[in-house]
């Protein structure tokens, strides 16, 4: 569904990002893990249209999307998670979340969002930001679901969250994906991420440096961590 | 609270990170006395090279442009409301050398010091807001007190203004402007080294991290509203000794010093020199005063036409003011004349 | 009595050009997060091109009560197009700079064409008449302004506040370079909003040019005060501003009547009282305190 | 103070010519009262003068410097010194607004060479701060209230309401109707001092107040001048004021004025005019030249501006020298006649430069035949009567 | 009442627009513990940090703080009285460099900042300490960085090197390791463990591991009321605390 092919991308003079390719099948949830600093939320940015400064081939469905503006591409059915959630203080909950258009197939109906974050119905009227850092990091899941996205691009969601909920995000992935949405995640999370992944990739330094299946991230658990730093 | 926004300040201080006071800092000890040099001739250049009386008119300016930066490009606040500073110090200093007949420095002493006076209420009030609210709030208040001279004919003799305001100075002959302009030059250099002092004091520091993030400089322990509100009654009080010395410097006061287009041009000459950077006050000053003595002169009628293009293309194509694109470019060329 | 009821009519009267303007101002602050200083600049224009319509083009005032709006707004969004949005990711200082230094150039470019005495400027015939409220009459002119201008503020709530437009743009301001990202092309919202802001600036001029003196200055000292009702009202507050704005001419008037002695309190009062407002609840009478940290 | 007339044949004018300047408003409100037009009057009687004298004239050298002073007296301040000092300008013109004539009067003094004031209205300059060196030429307020509240209380009615905007020159100007009302046997029944500046642009509190007042005024005199005049006249016909009885008097007012507010808005108005350009056939012949020059009708400020420049040329002519002292010797005390002085006189007391005024009533529009044919004269009010006395205030 | 406690809260409480966040919250911290706080994402933990640290006033309810009242006492204040803390949504000074950040710490409780006379350079006192701070935390070599050009993680390094610049007698950390990959979290865990001696430290942290390590009193807060409080082994089987918040499977875990 989605194909990256020797991405690159700068701040300024620094590269970020050196030649990265990889792919997500439909109906995949794939990670993308490393340290921090090693780029993964701006390859996230550059798959989303946002960053500036990039070179490379960006494919969705086999379009070539790389030049479409931000919005084209939402329109596409990419959904955004972003890593500051992105939360709007001059809007409500509920304006926040129906904010996005919707653009998918399968939009949840808000309800049904309510339904799953309970949190965010009772403070649906207040300013977003006024949220607490979880709520928020809800809000932001859950707009993206709402907009009925097919192709999630989360960057570390479960970041703030309580253990509970955690889980339940853990939860709602497997759902979104039961209805075929495809999701690229950023985590550093690796015991939330093998238990929501099919497949990862390792990121070190701008660039892949291991596509790995999700047993055999498991198999090889500790020598990864190590490599990510312990 | 964490936006992303770029202050003015933090666009001037871009090219040279951390912040343009840091960097300044730190540049070369050898650039900075050549610096110091080239402005120091220039400065006693003026004189002789241009009419005296625009020279004098430079040298307050260069006050009071150095004044608004101070909070502009160092604190991170606009103030649109200067004048009644600078406005308030020439009438103070203007009643004072009339009445008391004291010489002019003492006349323009006291005038500064009752700018710093009326600043501490109105920083009072304008500092509880910031960005562009501070601007509209110092704006409003400025144009007060300019009522309030308007209506207080006894005192500021309204729309006749003050006039006859002497140079006296223990009897010495300045009523030529070559010679005055030397008398002040020492007063001004010392008003503008107190503003270098400021912002490259640990005060000046604080006032970055100020500029920078309110909250988290509350939280390491600052009483930001009190900074804020120091730093806003010594920008007063600088933009107080430039207006002191205008008010002698044209030996009358009119109204015209307190309204609010005079704080508009303050800050047009900070933006065209250079947000951030004293220098570039200093030498907006320069170059503002002498194109509107010279387009006065040149039958053109349409002055706004000039300043306000100015402002519109810095704004638009070298935020960093003309001090400000010339560092970025000296530093280009230095670099690649390195490599 | 009578006297009281006349003075007050008068005060909600200049008040609803406070309102217009303020309501503007806050349009274009709520959603673009920019402090236009050019609104007064655009009133002026406003005045200035129902004149210009009249005497070089005999159009009248009806028509321009359209025209002129419609036109300003137009070049309001090529502004917005062309300088402003230019500025978005920048400190809304920038934009406060760059309308200053437009301001300039518009009231010189005005200047240069025509001059800065005064332009008549008739008020339109249907108008001109007085209507009778039992105690007083009064002109119909002013009847008309009130009423209008009460219909344009309570239009512009609604739409801003009860429809999605104002959601998307107040979105599109507050992050310009998030928003995209949720599939909405910011520049076909903010473009417009802009524009709409600029032409409710237009719209309050065409009604002053009967009233008022038409002349490239009419704008200047005016929009100083009109900062301190939006400051007064809570400047993200569409209802505050426009609250305010009434408020100041209701006091001014007060003021003018009943302290005629004293002309500097209703010269200074505004600002007295946004003194007051900015001690007792820094963010305007109807703004929002920003989050704490 | 130079000897003789004739003394130093080779240095009799300061570099071989005479430098004329005109400090004026090119860019505000005074900007068409004179302006940049005021220096083709000028231009005008330099070309007349070398017409007159031929090889006869002191120079052939003579030239005109200019500079906008945007009304702001600092900015008059240096401009003026710069004129005098390195621009060679021997003699300074106009300068409106009181404040920046005011300056320029002490500029003149300390450099010790002339200017003759036209366009600022303050009598300071002929009081407390009269010089040696500065001339008041044209209009003051004395001679605005003067005229127009006496002739007004005269032949329109005898009860005032005064409105004035709350600065200077309005409060002097309500001081100095209020004189000549109460002198001509009328009586102020009512003034208000109205914010100045004005920003709320509202007169509706004044306006509806004059009516009830008791005893009913028959005139309202309004002081307010450009853009704040024009709110006046606008409310004042908004609230159909002349319905109700009570007439219009304007302190200070210019034919540009009557022009942006259209005759029909002002007709029937009195008001004090120093010169008016269709007053006479020599004035409508100076009309007539100036607009083919400049495509517009004369202001007084224009034609005394011509006169100015012309005095003080003949007077360097008859002198022989541009040196000041005796140019203002030999003006001091001088009786002169042209298109703008009638029956004028230099005054060496106080160099205020008196000739007659004219008391000037808007047209109703329909006798309005020709573009800016906007007034007749009610009365030419004699030179002597339409000024103040020298004021003790003066010493030279 | 608050007997030996440090810091103490009585019937805290703190309502915004209607809604109340914070609701008649008891809390006794005792000197040199680390005492955490956790609970449901809008329990009200860091609205209960902003009213100790003085960025929100209490709608009601008393602040002690070493048996002296600070309630209602301005931020700055509070920090003065020797209370640091971080910020849970990174909060630092973006075009100060990350050793100009623990500096201008360091400075604060000194009065320098005052002298608007005097050089900077009288600032250079405070280098070998920064140095020291920055490589406690792991950035030794990005001093000379700006902190708008670091990644997230190294930002709440960062926060935490500021938090500690001040010398606090008690130190709130919000979220000290949300966003930090594994070495980081370990790296911090060590460090808070490292100066805990002679300081007091509350911590609000979802990760229940660093939580285990390094906590002795733990408050879990729900709908803005205390749920429970006791030790870390004790708290993590309540019964309440699993359905609120841990989930089942975690709690077995
Ligand atoms: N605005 C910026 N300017 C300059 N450099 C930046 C900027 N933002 C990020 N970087 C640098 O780009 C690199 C990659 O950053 P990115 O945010 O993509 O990392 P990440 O993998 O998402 O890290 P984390 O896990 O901390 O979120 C980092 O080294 C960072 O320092
Ligand atoms: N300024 C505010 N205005 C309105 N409501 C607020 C404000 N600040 C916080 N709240 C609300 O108070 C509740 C508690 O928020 P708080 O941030 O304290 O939660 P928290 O326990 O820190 O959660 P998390 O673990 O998700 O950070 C939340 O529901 C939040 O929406
Ligand atoms: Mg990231
Ligand atoms: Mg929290």
């Amino acid at each position: 569904m989605l194909r990256i092919d020797n991405l690159s991308a700068w701040y300024g003079e620094a590269q970020v990002l050196r030649d990265i390719s990889l792919d997500v099948a439909a109906g995949e949830v794939v990670t993308l893990v490393g340290r921090n600093g090693a780029g993964k939320s701006t390859l996230l940015r550059c798959v989303m249209g946002l960053h500036p400064g990039q070179r490379g081939t960006v494919e969705l469905d086999g379009r070539d999307i790389g030049r479409l503006p931000a919005y084209r591409r939402a329109r596409l059915g990419l959904g955004w998670v972003p890593d500051d959630r992105g939360s709007y203080a001059t809007l409500s909950v509920a304006e926040n979340l129906t904010l996005p258009p919707t653009v998918g197939p399968d939009p949840w109906p808000l309800e049904r969002v309510y339904e799953a974050f309970p949190a965010l119905h009772q403070r649906r009227d207040s300013a977003a930001t006024t949220l607490s850092g979880g709520e928020q990091q809800m809000l932001a899941l859950a707009r993206v679901l709402r907009m009925g996205a097919r192709l999630l691009l989360c960057d570390e969601p479960t970041e703030g969250l309580s253990p509970l909920l955690v889980r339940q995000v853990g939860d709602l992935l497997h759902e979104a994906k039961r209805h075929g949405v495809t999701v690229l995640l950023v985590e550093q999370n690796l015991h939330f991420a093998t238990g929501v992944a099919d497949r990862h990739y390792l990121l070190a330094e701008g660039r892949v440096v291991e596509a790995m299946e999700n047993s055999e991230v498991r198999s090889r658990e500790r020598e990864l961590l190590s490599y990510l730093g312990i | 609270m964490t936006s992303t926004v770029d202050t003015p300040a933090a666009q001037a201080g871009r090219p040279t990170p951390p912040s343009g006071l840091v960097a300044a800092a730190r540049a070369p000890r050898w650039v900075r006395y050549a610096l110091l040099a080239v402005g120091l001739v220039a400065a006693l250049w003026l004189p002789n090279g241009l009419y005296p009386a625009v020279a004098v008119d430079i040298l307050c300016w260069a006050l009071f442009a150095v004044a608004v930066d101070l909070l502009l490009g160092f604190t991170g606040l606009m103030s649109f409301g200067h004048a009644a500073f600078w406005g308030a110090s020439a009438y103070v200093t203007g009643l004072v050398a009339i009445h008391a007949g004291l010489p002019f420095p003492v006349a323009v002493l006291a005038g500064a010091l009752a700018a710093a006076l009326l600043a501490v209420p109105i920083g009072y009030l304008a500092v509880k807001r910031t960005g562009i609210y501070f601007a509209m709030v110092t704006l409003a208040f400025a144009q007060m007190v300019y009522y309030v001279a308007n209506e207080w004919r006894s005192v500021t003799q309204g729309e006749n203004g003050l006039q006859g305001v002497p140079r006296s100075l223990f009897g010495l002959d300045l009523t030529d402007d070559y010679y005055f302009y030397y008398a002040i030059l020492p007063i001004v250099l010392l008003g503008l080294a107190a503003a270098w002092r400021i912002v490259h004091s640990p005060f000046g520091r604080v006032l970055v991290g100020i500029r920078d993030n309110p909250a988290r400089a509350r939280a390491l322990g600052y009483p930001v509203h009190r900074y804020k509100l120091t730093a806003f009654v010594l920008s007063g009080f600088i933009a107080g000794l430039g207006g002191g010395l205008f008010a002698v410097g044209h030996r009358f006061v009119s109204l015209d010093v307190l309204h609010w287009t005079t704080s508009g041009k303050a800050v047009i000459v900070v933006v065209f020199g250079g947000i951030g950077t004293l220098w570039g006050a200093v030498l907006g000053a320069a170059l503002v005063v002498r194109l509107e003595d010279w387009l006065s002169f040149s039958g053109f009628e349409a002055i706004g036409l000039v300043t306000g293009g100015i402002f519109v293309l810095v704004v638009l194509l070298f935020r960093r003011g003309i001090w400000g694109s010339a560092v970025v470019l000296a530093r280009r060329w230095l670099a690649r004349s390195q490599r | 009595m009578t006297g009281f009821l006349q003075n007050t009519f008068n005060g909600l009267v200049s008040g609803a050009f406070y309102a217009l303007l303020a309501l503007g101002l806050a349009v274009i602050f709520g959603m673009l997060r920019v402090v236009n200083f050019a609104h007064g600049a655009f009133y002026m224009l406003g005045a200035f091109g129902a004149y210009v319509l009249l005497s070089e083009a005999g159009v009248p005032f009806w028509a321009a009560l359209v025209i002129m709006p419609l036109g300003l707004g137009l070049l309001g969004m090529a502004l917005e197009r062309a300088v402003i949005h230019r500025l978005t990711r920048l400190d809304p200082l920038y934009n406060f700079l760059l309308t200053f230094g437009l301001t300039l150039i518009l009231q010189d470019l005005v200047k240069s064409r025509y001059g800065v005495q005064s332009s008549p400027y008739a008020t339109p015939s249907a108008l001109s008449g007085s209507v009778d409220f039992g105690l007083f009459d009064f002109p119909t002119y002013r009847v008309f302004i009130l009423g209008f201008a009460v219909l344009v503020c309570v239009a512009v709530w609604w739409a801003l506040t009860r429809t999605r437009v104002g959601m998307v743009v107040r979105a599109a301001t507050e992050r310009p370079e998030l928003t995209p990202a949720f599939g909405i092309n910011v520049g076909r919202w903010v473009t417009p909003v802009f524009g709409f802001g600029i032409a409710l600036a237009g719209l309050a001029g065409v009604l002053a040019a009967p009233m008022r003196a038409v002349n490239p200055l009419m704008g200047a000292d005016l929009i100083i005060v009109v900062f301190a009702v939006v400051v007064i009202g809570g400047l993200g507050s569409i209802f505050g501003s426009v609250a305010a704005g009434f408020g100041i001419g209701l006091v001014q008037a007060w003021g003018e009547a009943y302290l005629s002695s004293f002309p500097i309190v209703s010269q200074t009062i505004v600002f007295v009282v946004m003194a007051v407002v900015l001690l007792w609840r820094p963010a305007g009478l109807f703004g929002r305190e920003e989050a704490p940290a | 103070g130079g000897g003789g007339p004739q003394s130093g044949g080779d240095q009799k004018l300061t570099g071989d010519k005479i430098v004329l300047g005109v400090l004026n408003d090119q860019s505000g409100a005074y900007s068409e009262l004179s302006g940049r037009n005021s220096v083709k009057a000028v231009e005008m009687a330099i070309a007349d003068f070398k017409a007159k004298h031929g090889d006869q004239a002191v120079t052939e050298d003579i030239t005109v410097e200019t500079a906008d002073h945007q009304n702001k007296p600092d900015v008059a301040n240096s401009k003026a010194a710069e004129m005098y000092d390195r621009k060679g300008v021997d003699l300074i013109l106009d300068v409106p607004t009181s404040s920046a004539a005011l300056k320029v009067a002490d500029v003149a003094k300390e450099k010790k060479k002339l200017y003759f004031n036209i366009g600022a209205a303050t009598t300071e300059l002929t009081g407390k701060s009269c010089n040696k060196y500065t001339f008041h030429y044209a209009y003051d307020t004395y001679m605005l209230a003067n005229g127009t509240g006496r002739v007004t209380t005269e032949q329109v009615g005898k009860n005032w309401y005064i409105l004035y905007p709350n600065y200077a020159f309005g409060q002097d100007m309500e001081k100095s109707f209020s004189a000549a009302i109460t002198a001509a046997g009328g009586q102020v029944v009512g003034k208000d001092g109205a914010p100045f500046p004005n920003t709320s642009g509202d007169y509706s509190t004044y306006l509806l107040k004059a009516p009830g007042l008791n005893p009913k005024p028959q005139v309202l005199g309004t002081m307010q001048a450009g853009a704040e005049l024009v709110n006046v006249v606008k409310q004042y016909n908004e609230f159909k004021l002349r319905d109700k009885g009570v007439g219009l008097a304007v302190g200070l007012m210019f034919i540009t004025d009557i022009h942006s507010l259209t005759p029909a808005a002002l007709a029937g108005t009195t008001y004090t005019d120093a010169w008016y350009w269709n007053f006479d056939q020599t004035n409508r012949e100076f009309a007539d030249r100036f607009q083919k020059e400049t495509g517009t009708r004369p202001s007084f400020a224009h034609a005394a501006n011509y006169s100015a420049a012309m005095q003080y040329l003949e007077a360097v002519q008859a002198a022989g020298t541009d040196d000041a002292d005796t140019v203002v010797k030999g003006l001091e005390g001088k009786e002169v006649n042209d298109v703008f002085l009638r029956n004028g006189k230099i005054r060496a007391e106080d160099h205020r430069v008196i000739h007659d005024a004219y008391l000037a009533q808007v047209k109703p529009q329909a006798e309005v035949t020709e573009p800016w044919d906007y007034v007749k004269v009610l009365e030419t009010i004699p030179a002597a009567e339409a000024f103040a006395a020298p004021s003790p205030d003066c010493k030279l | 009442m608050a007997g030996q406690a440090l810091l103490s809260a009585r019937g805290l409480t703190r309502d915004f627009r209607g809604f109340r966040a914070v609701d008649g919250v008891d809390l006794d911290i005792a000197p040199e513990t680390v005492h955490a706080l956790v609970g449901p994402n809008g329990a009200g933990k860091t609205t209960l940090f902003n009213l100790l640290t003085g960025f929100l006033r209490p709608t009601a309810g008393r602040i002690e703080l070493a048996g002296r009242d600070v309630t209602g006492l301005p931020p700055e204040q509070v920090a003065r009285l020797g209370v640091a803390r971080s910020f849970q949504i990174t909060s630092l000074f973006p075009q100060l460099t990350a050793g100009e950040h623990v500096e201008l710490a360091l400075q604060s409780p000194s009065g320098l900042g005052w002298r608007f006379w005097r050089s900077a350079k009288l600032m250079a006192r405070y280098h070998d300490r920064a140095a020291e701070l920055l490589d406690m935390v792991g950035l030794a070599d990005l001093t000379h960085a700006p902190a708008e050009a670091l990644a997230y993680g190294r930002k709440r390094a960062l926060e935490l090197a500021i938090a500690l610049a001040l010398d606090p007698k008690v130190l709130l950390l919000d979220e000290p390791t949300a966003g930090m990959g594994l070495e980081d979290v370990d790296r911090t865990v060590e460090l808070i463990a490292r100066v805990r001696p002679g300081r007091t430290v509350v911590m609000v942290e979802h990760n229940m591991s660093v939580v285990g390590r390094l906590a002795d009193t733990v408050t879990v807060l729900q709908a803005g009321k205390v749920l429970v409080e006791g030790p870390y082994d004790e708290v993590r089987a309540d019964e309440r605390v699993i359905t609120a918040y841990l989930g089942a499977t975690d709690a077995a875990h």
